[in-house]
């Protein structure tokens, strides 16, 4: 017989969610807004997703740090504010984008926008939670945008995109809840404080180590679909190829950010508990990863794809940080995305800029190099300010990506795995390799034809934020100082 | 002016923005004339600098990143100084020596401005990571000269060369961060600062994985056999301007290295391993020598000589005693001024006949009798001739490996027997015998352009091997201080013994 | 007296560099002329240093620092004792007599200008070598000299390369090369000798050297010894390093005069002399010196009896002079062998002047089967040469005869009677072969005739200026005693003993016999006419003897070819096939295995979803493989 | 007596012939059930499970994945429907343009 629950308003301690609420709102708003009027120019529903991203950002900033809240399945701490944050820059960063001088259909509908909200919504619960069943949600919730998303682009590609990435999905998602049903008959608890607690106590049982590793096993599968490890990243460069640049872009980073954090939260409990089983098979597949994709990359002939590739192969480098179990190298995760976010969004905006509506140097790619050869000659600064952008998530310094890369490699060393530290350097050597093509296209090669017509979708809002991008590319060296330290702070208060 | 470090690092760089705003047609007198200011700083540096002191002077420290230790930290001494000098002075007179027809001018000096900032930052940075900052940054512009302006294989060779020091630099990288935790581990706090990793006493078994990090990375700078390969390259590819940066300062930035972190750091490791390092220098020595026999192609005669060269440099590096390293440091300066001059005066022939084939010419003295005689002096001096600034670097840096090992330095000796052979072989090919070609019969002499820029070396090559001492001096009493600390720092009993300190340390003491 | 001491020594640098502003520019008299008036007053400078040192004594002038480096201080010192002066007189005054003798004998070559400078900038360092105080110093001359020879045999460049059948030694550049080189592989020894000296003594100053020498250990000292000898081999081409003195005579004659027969080819000498403290301590090297000098002395001898280029003639007497020197020294007759050098200097160098004359008569024909009869038309070159071949065959009361009669007399006071044999069969073969080129010049029938020529003789003032060395090579050896006194003060005095004493008689006749002896053969022989028998010349001991005992073609197949083709192999095989294949190899590896792993992205999605599960099962095989491990 | 290794069992088996399905079929549809069934398997475990240790919070787990499958199926179709008009199959062997 179940007794009736009382629930205090104060204990709901309803803050907690404001940020959810405010992006949710205004989700809503802008649905309700397209009821009373319709085409309206896309340029409105821009600016309003904007601000309300920035009144969401704002909201995020002042909530309190450890504080859970309805019914303790919120769990504000540092790491979920700072990925947080990070996720709202990006969608900051991204939204923009839609103001493109080509008019891509998808943007005309302000169901897009809407659906972009919940989805921000949805990561920023995956990250504010760790609650099992919360964090499903977020995840299903964001996912399912974002295949509609991806679908909106409404090209042949993007359906196919897509369809894979949303078949995968749904696999991963029950790969997920296996996972979660797992550690539930193990625990009897979906929260993961608790499932920690009780692991601790049956940490010494004899037998225990099969359920307890099988459903890290079921789990890490979903985890990996996200953050797309090895071998589980195969959609990425099809979805990266199917779909917009600046959604490629923003897939790059967002999502990843999210899972890296739920991976944290999972993950990071048994590595701390030391369940070598698990750390090893991070490690394992973080190398894999990054060593074969980006081997994969060198063979591309699409900028994008090989993007795609790349950004797989910085997950994996990421990821291995996962593995090390110090507040440095957790560090390390949310500076590297940081400053990941910026050089990469760049770096797909000006995909973007050279945009057009047929593929015009290749009858399937719309980026492949050969269409930025002798860019130099033509647009110096576009062909500078790529080549910065390359630069930078080669690890040249000064620009910004060195700095990430120098923070895991040192994270790495310090927990004294001195072989992952060389192969992560190693891996960077092959990686030149590929952005090095780009920028031999762009200054070392004769122009070709049309090369001329690189700015096609070009407009002021996307300068405006290529410009940003390189900014902070090119100046980051100075921001790191304070940007670590609140990170580590933040880190640590978290308790990791 | 106590920030003049500062300055020459950045003065070339805003005068490099700069120059995109200058136009076409004037950018040539812009780049010399950044390039003369640039050099002018430089010599004020030397002049204000404290010839007697052996420590860092100038120094300048400025936080950049606190929490990870990692700091704008500059400073120079004897040793960095004459490189940055000569960096300076290679700049200005590549700068000028550009040929008329060469095509996008304004990009060429823009770059060159651009990589003079890398050198002079590598040589007087303190701190690990800026060290590193501007040593991998010093490849991009590298990478376009090679790119842009190179021969028909000039992606390739680019590439090559990037991707190959890229490499190498990381695995040097990981080393730099290892230290750096150690220190961490030890002081509390982390820091980049040389001076810091300095005063750390490294375990012999970590010295000994360290040294070989660090050596890879500077090794394939150097370029050390068997991590050569990307030079002949690179050389055989590159502009002419390119080549004589790269021989004259890129691969100093090896040696530098190994004077600069490896032998302070880990002086038992250093002491332990030079068996092994010489055996490899000797192999450099002799065995790009003759493959610089073998060549048919004037510039790469070159290119391997500098290899064969750099050997001695390395046996001078780890003659362990002032002698040698004093040597090996001059001797970096004088090879960087005379490969570079012998690439400037390749590229003199090759404007006029767009051919490096030695089988091309023949009987040039007698039609080009300036460049015959400029190119003499130049050779001799390649070949070590006393009076020559060639002679004393070799000279020092073969006398004081003789201290550790008499049989491995008469093999080293062979340089001065194979240098002479291939270089005097070059000679003959190229100046001596009948004008065969018809083609050859009119090419005129030296143009004044092109003697405002080997006349300086020549005379300089000169005065330095008749009278080193003002250069001599400063790099002395720095190696000097440098070996006395290896010294006092070394652990095994080894190291001890071969560590040679020089008496009027001792009598200081 | 510093003054003085840098008036000798730079005054010929001075018209050097004087000479080399117009280098480039066609013969402009008054270069030639200024060279020489400076040469001229190096010349008295010398001379009067020498007075100097034999009244007063030594001069010590140091100029400035050079090298310094930890403990080491090499600075520009000079000193110039009893040895320095004598060197430098004869070397300037030598010098001098070329220079004006050379005003005549280049006046139609368009190198006019280019050529004094070198010749100038040749004597200086020649002075830097004799009159250095230290062996760094002295490895400075040595070096320069050696460059100034490489650029003097190479003066006449633009010749080309040649088959040895139709000129033994290449081209002029390939010889100046070979001289060039072969001396490295020398200097390479001398350099280790110098850098042992240092860590041994701590300092390369002669005189502190010589003071340590006490104080090492004999087989350091050996090794020292032996070290700087190579050095000294390599200079004065003893064997097995001797091929280059031979095609050096590719140079213009008074090149060969003044370098390769007066002064450069005796720094040797110079060197075991100057460093007797350290080859007296050492007498087994000292003695294989002596034995090399003796074998080199006849080796060299039994070349030039066959041989018909009559400046390579010459410089194989030079060669076998300098053997009888290295015999002197080694067997620690220190001062005469000085003694020798010194006369050699004169009569050598007036032999090739004269031999110079020949050539400009015969438009350098070289051949003397093809001359013969000059003496109607050139009888102060016959006589000249007709003196300096007697003082060479060591004829009463000519030089030689004082000089190399005391080497005879040495070698059989030290009871080593093989070396004395030797030398005096040696010493008959010298009269032999240069009186035949003598009599094939200047005898005999008008062979020229018949190839056209029209020889005449030289200028006047060329005449005169030989003149000096004409009468020194007939007086200079009347100063035996005197010169003995002075050099002896800081050279060990060589005492013969009793018995030597009661011989020297005897040594003298045998040898004025045997000298005289080989004089009449070639008199019998070529005097009259040419005879040529074509069965001794085409006798194997004939063939072997011309072709320089097949050691050159020897050198080429054993050395020179093999490493060339050692470094083709070098480069093409291993640097290109082996280690830079390397290189790309794994960059390709790298490629390739990106294109094997691309094809996972089958791009259908039935195959992604079986990686997934595949994914799964991996993990778990891996879990598997851990948890055991742990 | 049916106990809970019983539920387990069945919805191990129910998950591991979903994986099956996903892993053989090549129509779409026919995956999406596949999917379906996987979720299920889980809900299965999750109701068992949360009655057998008198857990509410296994049972709303299970609802809420009921909720999203719901949802999935919902966007799934959507695309489903539009991938046929577009190749007029849904057979997975024709979307296999974004390959390489």
């Amino acid at each position: 017989m179940l007794q009736p629950i009382h629930v205090s308003m104060a204990s709901l301690n309803l803050i907690t969610l404001s940020p959810m609420l405010v992006i949710i709102g205004g989700a809503l708003l802008i649905l309700i807004i397209d009821l009373i009027k319709k085409d309206l120019h896309k340029s409105l529903y821009v600016m309003l997703s904007i601000l309300i991203l920035f009144v969401d950002f704002g909201a995020t900033l002042s909530l309190g740090i450890n504080e859970r809240g309805f019914f303790d399945v919120m769990l504000i701490d540092g790491v979920s504010v700072v990925s947080q944050l990070l996720i709202l820059i990006a969608s900051m960063l991204f939204v923009p984008l839609a103001l493109t001088s080509k008019r891509f259909h998808e943007f005309s509908y302000p169901e897009f926008f809407a659906l972009f909200l919940f989805m921000v919504a949805g990561f920023q619960f995956m990250v504010a939670s760790d609650n099992l069943i919360l964090i499903f949600i977020g995840l299903e919730t964001a996912s399912l945008a974002l295949y509609t998303l991806i679908a909106m682009h409404n090209t042949p590609g993007s359906h196919e995109a897509a369809i894979k990435y949303f078949t995968m999905g749904a696999l991963a998602a029950g790969f997920f809840v296996m996972g979660a049903a797992v550690l539930y008959g193990l625990t009897g608890a979906v929260e993961l404080y608790d499932i920690a607690k009780v692991f601790q106590v049956r940490m010494a049982e004899p037998g225990i180590s099969i359920p307890l590793i099988g459903g890290a096993l079921l789990l890490m599968v979903a985890i990996g679909f996200k953050v797309s490890l090895m071998p589980f990243h195969l959609w990425t460069p099809d979805v990266y190829e199917g779909s917009s640049a600046p959604m490629a872009g923003y897939m790059s980073i967002v999502p990843k950010v999210a899972m890296m954090v739920v991976a944290m939260r999972i993950l990071g409990l048994y590595v701390d508990m030391g369940v070598e089983a698990v750390r090893w098979m991070i490690i394992i597949l973080a190398v894999v990863t990054m060593t074969l994709s980006n081997m994969m990359a060198l063979v591309q002939e699409d900028v994008k794809r090989m993007l795609a590739y790349s950004s797989i192969s910085h997950a994996g480098f990421v990821m291995a940080a996962l593995a090390l179990d110090t507040t440095k190298a957790y560090t390390s995760i949310f500076l590297y995305y940081g400053l990941f976010l910026f050089t990469n969004l760049g770096a797909f905006t000006m995909l973007w800029i050279s945009r057009r509506k047929h593929p015009s140097h290749h009858d399937r790619y719309h980026h492949p190099y050969i269409k930025f050869s002798g860019l130099i000659h033509t647009a110096p600064m576009a062909a500078v300010i790529m080549a910065v952008f390359m630069l930078s998530l080669t690890g040249v310094p000064p620009f910004s990506l060195f700095w990430g890369k120098l923070y895991v490699i040192s994270a790495t060393v310090d927990a004294g795995y001195i072989w992952l530290a060389v192969v992560m350097g190693l891996n960077s050597a092959i990686a030149a390799y590929y952005y090095l093509k780009l920028i031999v296209y762009m200054f070392l090669k004769p122009p070709v034809q049309g090369v001329e017509l690189i700015g096609a979708n070009k407009s002021k809002p996307l300068v405006v934020i290529v410009g940003i991008a390189a900014l902070f590319t090119t100046l980051s060296v100075f921001i790191i100082q304070p940007l670590l330290s609140y990170l580590t702070y933040m880190v640590s208060v978290s308790g990791y | 002016m106590e920030n003049i470090l500062s300055v020459l690092i950045f003065f070339p760089l805003v005068a490099a923005m700069l120059g995109f705003v200058v136009k076409k047609d004037s950018i040539r007198v812009y780049g010399i004339t950044v390039a003369a200011i640039e050099f002018l700083l430089t010599l004020w540096l030397w002049f204000s600098f404290d010839t007697a002191n052996g420590g860092f002077q100038f120094i300048e420290f400025v936080p950049l990143i606190s929490d990870f230790g990692i700091n704008y930290y500059l400073g120079v001494d004897g040793i960095s100084l004459f490189i940055i000098v000569m960096a300076a002075l290679m700049t200005l007179l590549g700068i000028v020596a550009l040929g008329e027809n060469i095509k996008d001018l304004k990009n060429m000096i823009i770059t060159l401005l651009f990589l003079e900032v890398a050198m002079i930052g590598v040589f007087v940075s303190l701190d690990a990571i800026i060290f590193y900052l501007f040593w991998e940054f010093s490849l991009v512009p590298m990478l376009y000269i090679i790119g842009a302006w190179g021969g028909e294989k000039r992606l390739y060779a680019a590439i090559k060369f990037f991707i190959y020091t890229f490499a190498g630099s990381l695995i040097m990288l990981v080393g730099m961060l290892y230290i750096a935790y150690v220190y961490q581990s030890v002081a509390g706090v982390w820091s980049f600062s040389l001076t810091d990793w300095y005063a750390l006493v490294l375990p012999i078994s970590v010295q000994k994985w360290l040294f070989w990090a660090f050596f890879l990375g500077f090794a394939i700078k150097v370029p050390m056999f068997p991590f050569h390969t990307w030079l002949p390259y690179a050389h055989g590819q590159a502009p002419t301007v390119g080549s004589v940066i790269l021989a004259a300062v890129l691969l100093k930035m090896g040696t530098y290295g190994f004077v600069r972190f490896s032998l302070p750091l880990f002086p038992d490791a250093s002491v332990a391993y030079i068996l092994p390092v010489a055996v490899i220098a000797i192999i450099m020595i002799i065995y790009t020598a003759m493959v610089a026999y073998a060549q048919k192609d004037m510039k790469q005669v070159i290119a391997y000589s500098s290899i064969s060269h750099m050997g001695v440099i390395m046996l001078g590096v780890f003659a362990m005693n002032p002698e040698g390293i004093t040597g090996s440091v001059f001797f970096m300066l004088s090879h960087g001024l005379v490969s570079g001059a012998l690439f400037l005066l390749v590229g003199v022939i090759y404007d006029r006949r767009h051919t490096k084939m030695m089988s091309e010419f023949g009987g040039l003295a007698s039609v080009m009798p300036k460049y015959a005689v400029i190119f003499g002096i130049i050779l001799m001096a390649s070949v070590g001739l006393p009076l020559t600034m060639g002679f004393v670097g070799e000279y020092l840096s073969l006398a004081g490996f003789f201290k550790v090992s008499p049989v491995l330095t008469l093999l080293g000796g062979f340089s001065i027997i194979l240098g002479a052979v291939y270089m005097l072989s070059l000679y003959k090919k190229s100046f001596f015998g009948p004008v065969t070609k018809e083609e050859n019969k009119k090419l005129h002499d030296l143009t004044g352009r092109e003697l405002a820029a080997l006349v300086p070396l020549v005379a300089i090559v000169i005065w330095l091997g008749i009278y080193p001492k003002p250069v001599l001096v400063p790099i002395d009493n720095s190696v000097k201080a440098l070996v006395a600390f290896m010294d006092q720092k070394a652990q095994t009993p080894e190291a001890k013994r071969i560590i040679h300190v020089s008496r009027s340390t001792k009598e200081a003491k | 007296m510093e003054t003085l001491v840098y008036i000798a020594l730079f005054a010929p640098l001075v018209g050097s560099l004087f000479a080399a502003l117009f280098g480039m520019r066609p013969k402009t008299l008054w270069t030639g002329v200024v060279t020489s008036l400076l040469l001229f007053v190096s010349f008295l400078a010398s001379a009067m240093l020498l007075k100097h040192v034999y009244t007063v004594g030594a001069v010590h002038a140091e100029l400035m620092d050079w090298i310094v480096a930890g403990d080491m201080r090499v600075p520009f010192g000079f000193t110039v004792d009893e040895v320095t002066a004598v060197m430098m007189t004869v070397v300037t005054l030598v010098s001098t007599v070329v220079h004006i003798y050379s005003n005549g004998y280049m006046e139609h070559d368009k190198g006019f200008n280019r050529f004094f400078s070198y010749l100038s900038a040749f004597v200086f360092s020649m002075l830097v070598l004799v009159m250095s105080d230290n062996f760094l110093g002295l490895f400075i001359g040595w070096e320069g000299v050696g460059v100034c020879s490489w650029l003097l045999i190479g003066f006449w460049y633009h010749k080309p390369d040649v088959g040895r059948d139709v000129n033994p030694s290449i081209s002029p550049s390939w010889a100046a090369n070979e001289a060039f080189i072969m001396n490295r592989i020398a200097d390479l020894g001398m350099l280790i000798g110098i850098f042992l000296i240092y860590w041994n003594v701590g300092s390369l100053n002669y005189q502190e050297f010589f003071a340590a020498v006490p104080q090492l250990s004999h087989g350091m000292l050996v090794l020292i010894g032996i070290m700087l000898f190579i050095g000294a081999m390599g200079k004065s081409a003893q064997f097995p390093l001797h091929t280059w003195l031979a095609d050096a005579m590719e140079g213009p004659t008074p090149v060969s005069a003044l370098i390769h027969a007066a002064t450069m080819v005796t720094a040797g000498v110079y060197l075991v002399i100057r460093a007797h403290p350290l080859y007296s301590e050492i007498p087994e090297v000292s003695y294989f010196i002596a034995v090399l000098g003796t074998f080199v002395a006849i080796f060299a001898a039994s070349m030039a009896l066959v041989n018909r280029d009559l400046k390579r003639i010459i410089a194989y007497s030079t060669l076998s002079q300098l053997g009888y020197m290295f015999a002197a020294a080694g067997l620690g007759a220190y001062w005469v062998a000085l003694f020798h050098l010194a006369a050699h200097a004169f009569f050598k160098a007036l032999l090739f002047l004269g031999a110079g004359n020949v050539m400009h008569a015969m438009n350098d024909e070289l051949d003397i089967f093809k001359m013969g009869g000059l003496k109607k038309v050139m009888r102060w070159t016959y006589t000249y040469m007709g003196v300096a071949s007697l003082a060479l065959a060591g004829i009463w009361p000519f030089a030689g005869f004082y000089s190399k009669d005391t080497i005879l007399e040495a070698a059989f006071n030290e009871q080593s009677y093989g070396i004395w044999f030797v030398l005096w069969l040696t010493a008959g073969l010298t009269a032999f072969y240069s009186f035949r080129l003598v009599f094939l010049t200047f005898l005999s029938d008008e062979r020229y005739k018949q190839y056209g020529f029209h020889p005449h003789e030289v200028q006047k003032y060329v005449l005169w200026a030989m003149f000096p060395l004409g009468l020194l090579a007939v007086i200079f050896g009347w100063w035996k005693e005197e010169f003995m006194a002075f050099v002896t003060r800081l050279l060990p005095a060589y005492e013969m003993s009793e018995h030597t004493e009661h011989m020297v008689w005897i040594l003298i006749i045998v040898t004025m016999a045997i000298a005289i002896g080989g004089i009449v053969v070639a008199y019998i022989m070529y005097a009259k006419r040419l005879r040529r028998n074509e069965r001794i010349e085409q006798s194997l001991p004939y063939r072997i003897l011309s072709n320089q005992y097949y050691i050159p073609i020897f050198y080429e197949k054993a050395f020179a070819k093999p490493y060339a083709e050692l470094s083709d192999i070098a480069w093409k095989e291993i640097d290109q096939q082996v280690v830079d294949a390397t290189v790309d190899g794994i960059a390709r590896v790298i490629e390739e295995t990106g294109d094997g792993t691309r094809r996972m992205q089958t791009g259908n999605l039935s195959d992604y979803l079986k990686w997934m599960a595949a994914g799964a099962l991996i993990l778990a095989v891996l879990a598997i493989i851990v948890a055991m491990n742990h | 007596m049916i106990g809970l290794s019983h539920y387990l069992i069945l919805s191990a088996i129910l998950f591991s012939i979903g994986l099956v399905g996903v892993i053989r079929r090549r129509n779409l549809l026919m995956l999406f059930f596949a999917t379906e069934i996987m979720l299920n398997a889980a809900n299965i475990a999750f109701a068992a499970l949360s009655s057998y240790m008198h857990d509410l919070s296994g049972q709303m787990f299970a609802f809420f994945i009921i909720a999203v499958a719901a949802s999935e199926v919902a966007v799934g179709l959507g695309l489903l429907i539009l991938l046929y008009k577009k190749y007029g199959s849904l057979d997975l062997d024709d979307y296999t343009m974004l390959r390489g």
